[in-house]
């Protein structure tokens, strides 16, 4: 497989780029790095590094990212094709509430996840085919979809968290997994095998080819003949699914279905992709990226906990993190100037 | 910065559980930071920690809310953070009866006391609760609207918002008092006020513009709701002429009762909550005896009692004398 | 091929009775071109006559008001550039489409990938296949490296590429030659050699008379949407082709009229930046006319950019008007007086979403301005003016830029650039796509500059051009002064070879 | 080229423009059309009517809409100028919350009301340093600063609402105002001073001129003289004080500071600005349109409160107006494809 069409660094000017330079290395480890000064940040001081470095607290970490990290991975696709989705939140929650009905209504604990999946997917193409139907931009529409989705949870929930009983489901972002050699929680092995898939399915395959390709140039890319729509709507609707599955995981977690959960998490998925090289101008992005940006950022959330940081120490350091650490991604791969 | 206080540390009389020169930790999770309510149950936990202090248990509180009150999610993350961190017992105001089911099973096999405070949970695996009995409140609250409406006329009740449980409660306590008067009609009662003052404030525009001309009275459950209405009441230029009853205490709704804009507030005690919550959970640590349950009162505050001393306390708790 | 043996040849292209119309312009009306199997087939016309609408619509990119397409005598139905492409139509268009995040190889076979199952990219194979198909056009260039980073002409020659790689029966090629030099253009013709020889149909769209007498078998001529002429090309000679396209007779020697040389307004010694330019000395004297030859890729852009302020120079010094000179921004060359055509129209020239009268006055607002207010009348009479001067074709100065035709939208670059009545004129490319009346016009305007007293750096990789308009020619190579040659000892062959060797 | 225009140059209509046809008549009168149907939908039913369509409830909708409205001409000129600003929210909070704290301090409200613009524009100009200094795009800047503000919003205030006394600042946006001959708010006409303002910077000046070219085409502006940094600076300086001004007003409205207020404002006011025609790719937008999107938006709450339609179907509708508004702008002036 072709190495150098890595969607991480496709802008690298070609010529004159020396084989293995320094700045090859950092594109490679760049998303490292901020995890590493992060996790050097909170082990500086030793009573706080003695809570901080621990397996256990790895444990909440990693559990605490699987929703926002699904949601990362599926508006990684997004963003590599140039669009980009607000309504991850309610989706969240819409997906959730479904799950929890489904449950209460008795139905097997895969009948209720399979929906939430599912409706993700549907909520993810009534996305797609408002965006090519009526031309309008995606943040307009899933700004619309953000108030759709968001109404028809309240509406399902009848207003009211949807309580249900205790299936399996809540094992899978359980912190202490059971059996417990699987170390970490079944939702952290399978956002680790979504993202080798969305990885791969972005490397190898045609369609992930074409993704980057109309994030990277629409009109070149319909004038090839790709049919951009249909492709559109199946971007939209695929991340779609993730961000069902990811509200199935949420309503796991919670053992109910939030209405008014996640509101905002639009925001933190965005940001975990773009902290991970995306771009959102698109043709840009990497999957692994993504996944360390939402780990920064539960990360960051941790630890200011842990060392003891007000509530507003921790909104002003995480704000400068974003910055930060995309402002590092940029010295990556400077664009030549206009 | 009053994240974290440390009492003087006098040596422990319970060396087997805090041993000497190590202080037990305590979490105090409470469901937001910013209501004057939960600086009441810091200030009152405070109060139990300088008092544990004097009898020689060294006490840490480690306060800690998630920044929004209607995010689950990070308040099951500031549990679980707590967990890893070893605490020796938590004190939590679940944002949510279920969702916080699961952490507090965490805590209960890790064998940390949970004392629950403030709003119920749907488990068996905390230690003991300490709490307001909303539904009551609720019930105060409309007992004393009908009565100041003198058991007619027309009413509107906004919610706070959805699937906050304790508001809910009290709004249900309300319409129950409600339906036992029959000279009272409820012309709204499904519409949200929001999380802020702000939103309340729009809300509150938008429904008495088209119900305000008819509206003798008045229930709002929560403080910034109660605020946000008492603004869209002066703007409607309807103070005092519409009976109004809220619920918590904060020093611009207390000036409101007085200049009788308001004709009850209903009021809880945060500053028992948070002193009896904390003395409750170092018993539990130490395993000493506790109180399983306990009710910490609600108390219809009006225009005319509210200058008795205990009403008095209950308005004003000693807040800056704990919390600096 | 003999004219003889290709009026036998059976047509496998008729467009006939084609009309376009966009809101106050009617673009084509009741237009028909033939082109045979195995034909070059030469589409010529002014700025704006239609050629580009035409072959968008060949290509499924726009649809026709009215009019039949017949493809080896079947009717076709093109309504979407898939379509097209899975009839056999292969299209270059005139402002280059291409993904710049993804490979040269990757773009090639964007869409028709080659798969080991289905939906997996047999990445290899793809490669060797785009790397044959590059070697093939005498490019080296490695088809790994993504598109973001080649320079103009090197995507041109990756669209040249990917339009012939597919199965055809019919190419068009919207003017392919306008950003190549001498060397490309070789392999490019070599290329359509070939391809006729496949049998395979070609439309060829360019400005430039020498290409298509040598190059087409036949021709067909629009003029303001209408077809004016169709013939082969041995029944036709250039004055009779220049005056179907223009309805006026045209001489189309170059207009050079050599000006007086005033000071030097621009002396450039020893320029150097970073792995691109290295001891560059210039100097350019008010009147006169300096031009920049050399291939593709040698460094010519990149002079110009440091003298305007828009890259940053590593070594030496320049002086204007005899006053050291070290502009930090283009806002700094302008206030000195500097102005600049740029090569790349769409990405640096115009702002495509707004009006004619917007761009035009752009570089000038202060000129045009009180307090910060803009004068608009006068801003409106000055487009005016520019426009009619400029001959633009549009229905008027508050057309969007973007609706256009691409010689009409260089002309306003231009007349963006006068406006500011600069010192010194930097211009990259500036006659690229661009009518043959309107060269003679912009010549016309490069001549009354340099009587003025303007001084003019031009870039231009025609080199007819190059030879016909400058007063000294300077050959770039390498990022290196290969040579300094007088109008008067210039030739094809010095600067040739100048260019390629030294 | 002569500088002095002969002042008798006609400046007759363009020739071949079709004198008013009906795309132009749409594009005109396009932004009303929405305000139309929103009015129209909620004066159906009677008796919704005879206490939606009072100049009582008018006077309640405008002074509501102040705030989201001054911010959406703000956000015109960034947006306008091919950027965004997601942090509008926090900044609105934060200077409210520091009107509020000098007021307490017993400054003049004049003093309270300037410290809270400035302290907009000063967010502003870190904004626009930030971007165009770390090359870093807009979105993340500001949802970085999102964090920041707020989290200093909250520093200031001690995480607790600040109450001031009451100052004339308090009637800026009452509903009724005082001298009632007034007849809505000060701000209210405050705000239409600014977008008259607005509008002539926009289309009379240089400045405005520019902000237009950089959202259209960033590089050829850089290339054709206009200091773009420096001028997106000024821009999102210009826009934060817009904000810091709407910030003094906040508070003023609720006679205190809360720095947890407005949180998702700045998707409100984004959506205003799109609603009224504003592109997020840049180079369009219009001050009529924003303020004229701000109103449907206050408008729809309201009328839906007063028909008493559940929350959820609030959110819906919402969704729904927001997509459909911009659809029909997208008709009003298609773009050629491909
Ligand atoms: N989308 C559009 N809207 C309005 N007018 C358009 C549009 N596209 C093209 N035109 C007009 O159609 C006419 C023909 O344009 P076209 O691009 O076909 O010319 P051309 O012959 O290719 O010219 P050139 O040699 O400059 O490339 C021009 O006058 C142009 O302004
Ligand atoms: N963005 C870029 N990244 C890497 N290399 C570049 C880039 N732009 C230009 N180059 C290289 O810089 C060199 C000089 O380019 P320049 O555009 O100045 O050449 P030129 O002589 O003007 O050629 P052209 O006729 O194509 O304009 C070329 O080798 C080109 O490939
Ligand atoms: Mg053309
Ligand atoms: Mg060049």
């Amino acid at each position: 497989m072709s190495t150098t069409a890595s969607p991480s660094v496709p802008t690298e000017p070609p010529k004159r780029l020396p084989p293995m330079s320094a700045s090859r290395l950092l594109s490679l480890f760049g998303p490292f790095i901020g995890l590493l000064l992060v996790t050097l940040l909170f082990s500086i001081r030793p009573d706080v590094r003695e809570h901080f470095l621990t397996p256990d607290n790895f444990r909440i970490v990693v559990t605490q990212t699987v929703i926002t990290a699904i949601g990362a991975l599926g508006m990684t696709l997004i963003i590599i094709s140039g669009g980009i989705d607000l309504s991850v939140g309610s989706v969240l929650a819409l997906t959730s509430v479904t799950a929890a009905i489904f449950l209460r209504g008795h139905q097997s604990p895969w009948v209720a996840l399979l929906a939430a999946i599912t409706l993700g997917g549907v909520v993810g193409i009534v996305n797609g085919s408002l965006i090519t139907a009526l031309r309008v931009t995606p943040f307009i529409v899933t700004l619309g979809t953000l108030g759709i989705a968001r109404g028809a949870a309240k509406w399902l929930a009848q207003d009211q968290a949807v309580n249900a009983p205790p299936t399996w489901l809540n094992n899978l972002v359980a912190t202490y997994p059971e059996p417990s050699w699987l170390i970490v929680a079944p939702g952290v092995w399978l956002t680790l095998i979504l993202a080798v898939v969305t990885a791969v399915v972005l490397r190898a395959t045609t369609l992930g080819r074409r993704i980057v390709a109309i994030g990277s140039n629409e009109t070149a890319s319909r004038l090839s003949g790709l049919r951009v729509d249909f492709l559109k709507i199946g971007i939209y609707a695929l991340a779609g699914l993730y961000f069902g599955l990811a509200g199935g995981l949420q309503f796991g977690r919670l053992g109910m279905g939030d209405p008014t959960g996640n509101m905002g998490a639009e925001l933190d998925v965005i940001a975990a992709v773009v902290i991970g090289g995306g771009s959102l101008s698109g043709g840009e992005g990497s999957v692994l990226g993504s996944l360390l940006g939402a780990l920064i950022m539960a990360l960051l959330r941790n630890g200011s906990q842990q060392i003891g940081w007000s509530d507003y120490v921790q909104d002003i350091i995480i704000g400068v993190v974003i910055i930060v650490a995309v402002a590092l991604d940029r010295l990556r791969h400077r664009k030549p100037a206009g | 910065n009053h994240t974290t206080e440390t009492g003087p540390s006098t040596g422990s009389a319970m060396p087997s559980v805090a041993p000497a020169g190590k202080s037990l930790r305590i979490a105090v999770i409470p469901k937001g930071t910013t209501h004057e309510y939960w600086k009441s149950i810091h200030a009152g936990a405070i109060k139990a920690q300088q008092e544990l202090a004097a009898k020689g248990t060294a006490v840490e509180i480690l306060w800690k809310g998630p920044a929004r009150e209607d995010d689950r999610n990070a308040q099951i993350d500031v549990v679980q953070t707590f967990l890893s961190q070893k605490v020796d017992g938590i004190v939590l105001a679940p944002l949510d009866s279920q969702a916080l089911v699961s952490p507090v099973a965490d805590a209960a096999k890790q064998k940390v006391p949970v004392v629950i405070i403030d709003s119920a949970l749907n488990s068996t695996d905390y230690t003991s609760f300490v709490a307001t009995d909303n539904k009551k409140g609720g019930l105060l609250a409309g007992q004393q609207l009908a009565k100041v409406l003198g058991g007619k006329g027309k009413v509107i009740m906004i919610r706070y918002q959805q699937g906050s449980a304790s508001t809910e409660q009290r709004e249900a306590g309300f319409l129950d008092a409600m339906k036992a008067v029959p000279g009272i009609t409820l012309v709204s009662a499904d519409q949200f006020a929001g999380p802020t003052v702000d939103t309340a404030y729009k809300s509150s525009q938008n429904v008495l513009s088209r119900f305000g001309s008819q509206t003798n009275g008045i229930f709002m459950p929560n403080e910034s709701s109660t605020r946000g209405m008492l603004l869209a009441l002066k703007d409607a230029g309807l103070l005092g002429k519409v009976k109004f009853v809220g619920f918590d205490s904060s020093t611009d709704l207390v000036t409101a009762l007085k200049a009788n804009q308001l004709q009850g507030l209903v009021v809880q005690n945060p500053f028992k909550m948070g002193y009896l919550s904390l003395l409750t959970a170092v018993s539990a640590v130490k395993g000493e005896k506790f109180e399983k349950s306990i009710d910490t009162g609600v108390t219809l505050v009006t225009p005319e009692n509210m200058n008795t001393p205990e009403i008095q306390t209950l308005l004003n708790p000693p807040i800056d004398q704990y919390l600096k | 091929m003999t004219p003889e043996l290709l009026t036998k040849q059976p047509a496998v292209l008729e467009m006939s009775g084609i009309r376009k119309s966009y809101p106050g312009v009617r673009v084509l009306d009741d237009v028909s071109l033939t082109v045979r199997s195995g034909e070059v087939h030469a589409l010529m016309g002014e700025n704006g006559a239609g050629k580009s609408t035409l072959m968008k619509i060949l290509a499924g990119a726009v649809r026709a008001d009215a009019g039949t397409i017949h493809l080896d005598g079947q009717a076709v139905e093109i309504d979407t550039p898939l379509k097209a492409m899975e009839l056999g139509i292969g299209i270059i268009y005139q402002e280059l489409h291409l993904a710049p995040h993804l490979s040269v190889a990757e773009n090639i076979f964007l869409g028709r990938e080659p798969q080991r199952l289905p939906g997996w990219i047999d990445s290899a194979k793809m490669r060797r296949d785009a790397q044959d198909l590059m070697d093939s056009l005498g490019m080296t260039l490695d088809v790994r490296t993504s598109v973001g980073g080649l320079a103009v002409a090197q995507r041109q020659m990756v669209e040249i590429a990917k339009a012939t790689s597919r199965k055809a029966k019919v190419i068009a090629m919207d003017e392919p030659s306008a950003t190549l030099t001498a060397h490309e253009l070789e392999n490019l013709w070599k290329l359509i050699r070939r391809l006729q020889a496949q049998g395979i149909g070609i439309v060829y769209i360019s400005h430039r008379m020498d290409e298509v007498f040598q190059i087409a078998d036949a021709l067909t001529i629009l003029r303001d949407g209408h077809v004016v002429g169709a013939k082969p090309i041995s029944e036709i000679n250039r004055d009779e082709v220049l005056k179907l396209m223009v309805g006026r007779s045209l001489d189309e020697t170059f207009p050079k009229i050599v000006a007086e040389q005033g000071q030097p307004v621009l002396e450039i010694s020893g320029l150097s930046r970073q792995g691109v330019l290295e001891d560059i000395h210039l100097t350019v004297h008010a009147g006169e006319v300096v031009a920049l030859a050399g291939l593709v890729g040698s460094g010519r852009t990149e002079i110009a950019r440091c003298v305007f302020g828009a890259d940053k120079m590593s070594g030496g010094e320049m002086r204007l008007g005899g006053v050291p000179f070290s502009p930090r921004s283009p806002h700094d060359a302008i206030a000195a007086g500097i102005g600049f055509v740029t090569e790349d129209r769409k990405e640096q020239g115009v702002l495509l979403d707004l009006s004619v009268r917007e761009n035009i006055s752009l570089a000038s607002l202060p000129k045009i301005s009180t307090l910060g207010f803009l004068r608009r009348r006068q801003e409106q009479a000055n487009a005016k003016k520019s426009v009619e001067k400029l001959r633009v074709r549009t229905p008027s100065i508050e057309q969007q830029v973007g609706n256009l035709s691409g010689g009409n939208q260089q002309k306003i670059v231009l007349a963006k650039w006068l406006q500011t009545a600069p010192k010194l004129l930097i211009l990259d490319e500036p006659t690229r796509g661009i009518d043959v009346g309107a060269k003679l016009e912009i010549y016309g305007i490069i001549n009354d500059l340099a009587a003025q007293g303007v001084a003019i750096l031009m870039i231009s990789s025609e080199l007819p051009e190059v030879l016909g308009m400058a007063d000294t020619i300077v050959v770039v190579r390498d990022g290196r002064i290969a040579g300094t040659l007088s109008r008067a000892e210039a030739t094809q062959e010095k600067v040739g070879q100048l260019a390629l060797s030294g």
